[in-house]
């Protein structure tokens, strides 16, 4: 789950870092009002991409009038395949010096690694990849987080201002707690602002969510309403689905999610165009493979669906008794093939023949039937 | 004589009195595995399945000598019994449970990394050893004893390998789901590792998919290490970035864990890839 | 600090811990309304000692007018030297089982230990002594804390009842997080009831507090307003000087706890009674000297000083810049020894000279002075 | 040759910019002790005292080659002056620094023992090697090299104890405050092991006082390991049970830490006790 900027500043100010004042708006006439409290302002269309400033999704307001201007432009405005549903207003900073302050899982080093730049406002991979000496990573012992000196440590070795060493430390501790406290895959602050008084702000923020861990931050759903994602996941996400949508006509439905991306491999180099991924996952019961169905005929652009199904926790029978239950219930005409393989296939394939649904016998051999009966040619 | 789970191993199951826990102990009997007990809190002193229950996995050790463990707990609490198994001496800890919080699994990691025991998973399908037993819930009926070792990050798909490659005449000396979260216990490299020293296997089929670099660090081991032939095959070439596909680890984050990439890399180590799964048996043949 | 029972009980509940429905009151007529409310329930005297229950300070009321009537004879009565100011009146509880949880800072062994045994209700040490088998140990890695299942192998080694074991888990889990929270050296829950059924409520609550770490902990200001510490040691805490008040007639005054400890043995030794102990510390300056004498002579029965000053990082001159002032300030006639050696030991005679105090050369000699001018002999 | 502050030792003050810091290390330079810098974050690059100023400890080991180090930060920021030394690789750290939460203290003691560094303190005076230099607060006037081990828990009294042996005649070889917590980073034992070891010092004094077991534990010692003579004297005979004397280490609790009991450990050890300080130069000599 990612939050947007406004939000992940929300969080910042609750844990003490000090974020520039703003309000968001979701309509021209918001954003002037916002204007008129804050004075100078700076407008940024709040979706979950980078380039924003290149883009002109961020622009400084001298006055009421401009910000409804440009909260007019932006609202409804595409980025990068995201629709922009809402701005967000700050006081303008008197900004001295920009630096960078992050912490990233790194899934391959199996650390969390805290990261602190003079070099800020710009692409952090590019500062890695153009100025390695100026990017200064920290890995905490993972029980133990950073202790106060190696956070100084790492301040002092990134070359931070003397005069601002301590809230920038004080910056760093505070994203290592708000990253396990939240169970982040990533907090990022960049630019992390240096004013010209000597406060140290962050104007930006980027936070990312382990899905995983979902289950123990109910404090987030709030968060969530506001998401600008794809309706058909919000779907499937609160049918506990593990569910992409591709953009395709072939529905697709596997157990397990090597298998689901490979049956979109299989599909793909037959010429079709996968319209999801879902994995039905381990232990799907019938209810499971139904409610999967539900969401995958949800969308219109389907006009088949393969299911491929390889039974190892799952047991066959159960699934066939899904996928039977769940073609019944919706009634639908949408042509459906089904293969199966595996623990208990033998009871799944004698529920499925009751059933009007199309066997195949392997991936390649369900591609092309699913294709062809899309094409009106029959399986 | 296979890597992991051998003559020697005596599995306790975490969580066997749950519903999927009794169901896949009693297949893991039934595929002959030598399961000496089962471990739930609270149930200690019951019979389950015939077999013993305990409070404790210290328990399980202490009684029946258990040295590994294969763990069906729910999410929330699986890296505490990961840990436990780890603190109580178990060797080989296999972790079945999907959906672990990936900052429980590092703590776990590094827990399990203190004592010296090797984990395997989270979310993963376990280790089967043909005509030893499997710690997991592989479907125990498509393997056969042979020479092939296999690593996969996935579970259904591995098993559809395994079915081609049984087939095809082609035994397994071990198989090993290693996972599909970002952070596993054990990598391919480790994997690698064992098969290499293993006297039984004579040839590795890797199942890779997109999403970080475990795949480009494996091909480079081999290039560098590898005593023995291998055969791979990447899955999610038609994925697209920034989505997660099933697996918590798959995903393509920026231009970082791409298909492509870790293509590139097996054909620089020299090892041959497979465009399909019904192309790998005969890669194994050819290989062999 | 020490919290009486209620306090810690008060912190227990806050940390979610099952602790029975209590009040404190300071009347017997407040016990009275308590019980009311209460129905039947215990009568405990707060008072910081052990052996309440032998002594006849934790009764039974089976109405308000014994409630009443119990808490007019505790309240304003006398154990082991400590007055009772307040009871605390709880309902009574169907008590299945007494166990045994607390945590403490074993010093010598370097280790926070966390213990449990099913033997509660009696003294720990006794249990410890006659069935150590019957009392477990866990010893959790400093940064880490108790991981779940070490607290569940610790549940399940002392015999815990499986039907309770998670709350007791639990439980232990919470006087850990509360021994880090608050700084503590001892929590102590003796006995950890049981209820017929099923409920672990927290009977009892010993609560100890380490005096150096109170300055991150203003919250527990509110818990020492009500406290039963000797007034002078509480003047000299808010002074902030390291006072003891031990009943003799002699103030003490020396630089470091060691000296001041040595010179209370030594004035014991010629036969005086010590009034108290008190250490100026190191880097004492005159106004903590002269501090230190206010509370000196706050104390009715002091009948002379003996100041005993040996110079290491406390300078010679400043001490006696200090004593001096202290005395001009408080015009006091009271006798004054002052025995001073070490760094700057000739400027700070010097300064002593010009006032009118009793110059020692040494403990012994200083010792006998002041007891002879108390005795009205004469140095 | 004394202990741990060596003709090698370079001392770097933790906090030696402070009032205090700097007039100790005023103190420390002319007593003639080999200080090669000061560590105060957010000043580095000044000089101060005519030393090099630096931000971090690391910095000053890199820089100045500092190996030991003793601090004067303020209880609060104490744990992590000790853990930074400890971090950099410094083999010696002193901190006199009082009032330090135990909590504290005790993940410090941790930290430093997994790194295989020697804390005294916190809370204490110091080290003074009469002769070579002093880490710490210990008035210099009053030392005299040469062969008595003097190891305390507390400040001034030691100061009376070292000025009363050389005023007869009887020199130090390293004098230790080992601190008055409850919890420090060297006992008794510790330093006794060190003396044990000492060419230079052929007996040893122990100055003990109420709380913990410490004086017990060295007593044991003494009569199982020591080479050498000890002579010891314990404070606080008249302190009340219950009550903190000062240090937040002498306390007696219950019937634990009693001056009976570590008296009669002393004796059943076979080691001579002074009953007063003024006593403890005819001991020696008499050890010698």
């Amino acid at each position: 789950m990612r939050l947007f900027e406004y939000q992940a500043k929300q969080v910042f100010g609750g844990a003490g870092l000090s974020v520039p004042k703003g309000m968001v708006a979701t309509t021209p006439e918001q954003a002037m009002a916002a204007a008129e409290q804050l004075g100078r302002c700076v407008v940024k269309a709040q979706v979950h991409v980078g380039g924003r400033g290149k883009a002109g999704f961020i622009k400084v307001a001298s006055n009421p009038a401009e910000a409804g201007e440009l909260a007019r432009r932006m609202l409804g405005a595409g980025l990068k395949g995201y629709t922009v549903h809402q701005v967000l207003l700050e006081q303008a900073l008197d900004i001295a010096k920009e630096y960078y302050l992050g912490a990233v899982l790194d899934r391959d080093g199996k650390h969390i690694v805290l990261m602190l730049s003079t070099m800020g406002g710009m692409d952090i991979e590019e500062v890695a990849a153009t100025h390695p000496e100026k990017l200064i990573r920290l890995t905490p012992d993972i029980w133990r987080g950073p202790l106060s000196f190696e956070l100084q440590d790492m301040a002092f070795a990134a070359g931070v201002d003397r005069a601002v060493y301590r809230k920038v430390v004080q910056g760093a501790a505070t994203v290592w707690k708000l990253f396990w406290q939240y169970d982040a895959s990533l907090v990022e602050i960049n630019p992390l602002v240096i004013t010209s008084s000597g406060d140290v702000i962050a104007a930006d923020g980027k936070f990312e969510i382990d899905d995983n861990a979902l289950y123990r931050h109910p404090e987030l759903e709030a968060f969530r309403q506001a998401s600008e994602e794809d309706p058909l996941e919000v779907e499937a996400q609160r049918r506990n689905l593990n569910y992409v949508h591709l953009g395709g006509d072939v529905g697709i439905m596997a157990n397990g999610a090597g298998l689901a991306m490979n049956t979109m491999d299989v599909v793909a180099a037959h010429g079709g165009k996968p319209a999801n991924f879902l994995d039905v996952s381990g232990g799907a019961k019938a209810d499971v493979v139904q409610s999967a169905l539900e969401v995958i005929l949800q969308d219109p652009s389907v006009r088949g669906v393969f299911i491929n199904i390889f039974g190892g926790i799952t047991r066959g029978d159960e699934v066939a008794r899904g996928v039977v239950e769940g073609v019944r219930a919706l009634g639908t005409t949408v042509p459906i093939v089904v293969r199966m393989a595996g623990t208990r296939e033998e009871e799944g394939r004698a529920i499925l023949r009751e059933a009007d649904l199309v066997p195949a016998m392997s991936a390649a051999d369900g591609a092309e039937k699913i294709i062809a009966l899309i094409n009106g040619r029959g399986a | 004589m296979g890597i992991l789970l051998g003559p020697d191993s005596r599995l306790v199951v975490q969580g066997g009195t749950g519903r999927e826990g009794s169901f896949q102990t009693q297949t893991m009997l039934e595929y002959g595995t030598r399961v000496v007990g089962i471990v739930t809190p609270g149930r200690g002193g019951q019979q389950h399945l015939e077999l013993p229950v305990f409070d404790t996995v210290a328990e399980a050790v202490r009684e029946v000598g258990a040295n590994a463990s294969v763990g069906f707990i729910p999410a929330p609490g699986a890296a505490d019994g990961i840990m436990e198994a780890a603190a109580a001496g178990i060797e080989l800890i296999v972790c079945i449970s999907d959906r672990m919080p990936v900052l429980d699994t590092l703590r776990a990691y590094y827990f399990v990394k203190n004592k010296g025991a090797r984990l395997i998973g989270p979310n993963c399908p376990g280790v089967t050893t043909p005509g030893v037993g499997k710690a997991g819930i592989m479907p125990g009926n498509i393997f056969q004893k042979g020479p092939v070792g296999l690593i996969s990050r996935s579970g259904t798909l591995t098993y559809e390998v395994v079915n081609l490659l049984t087939k095809a005449g082609l035994g397994q000396s071990t198989c090993v789901g290693i996972g599909g979260d970002p952070i596993v216990g054990s990598s391919f490299r480790d994997i690698l590792g064992l098969f290499n020293d293993d006297d039984q296997t004579e040839v590795i089929v890797l199942l890779g998919e997109v999403g970080g670099a475990a795949e480009e660090e494996a091909a480079e081991w081999i290039a560098a290490h590898a005593k023995k032939p291998a055969v791979s095959f990447i899955s999610g070439r038609t994925a697209p970035p920034g989505k997660r596909m099933g697996h918590a680890g798959a995903i393509i984050s920026g231009n970082r864990g791409t298909a492509e990439a870790k293509v590139a890399a097996f054909q620089a180590a020299g090892v041959p890839l497979a465009d399909t799964i019904e192309q790998i048996p005969a890669l194994v043949k050819a290989a062999l």
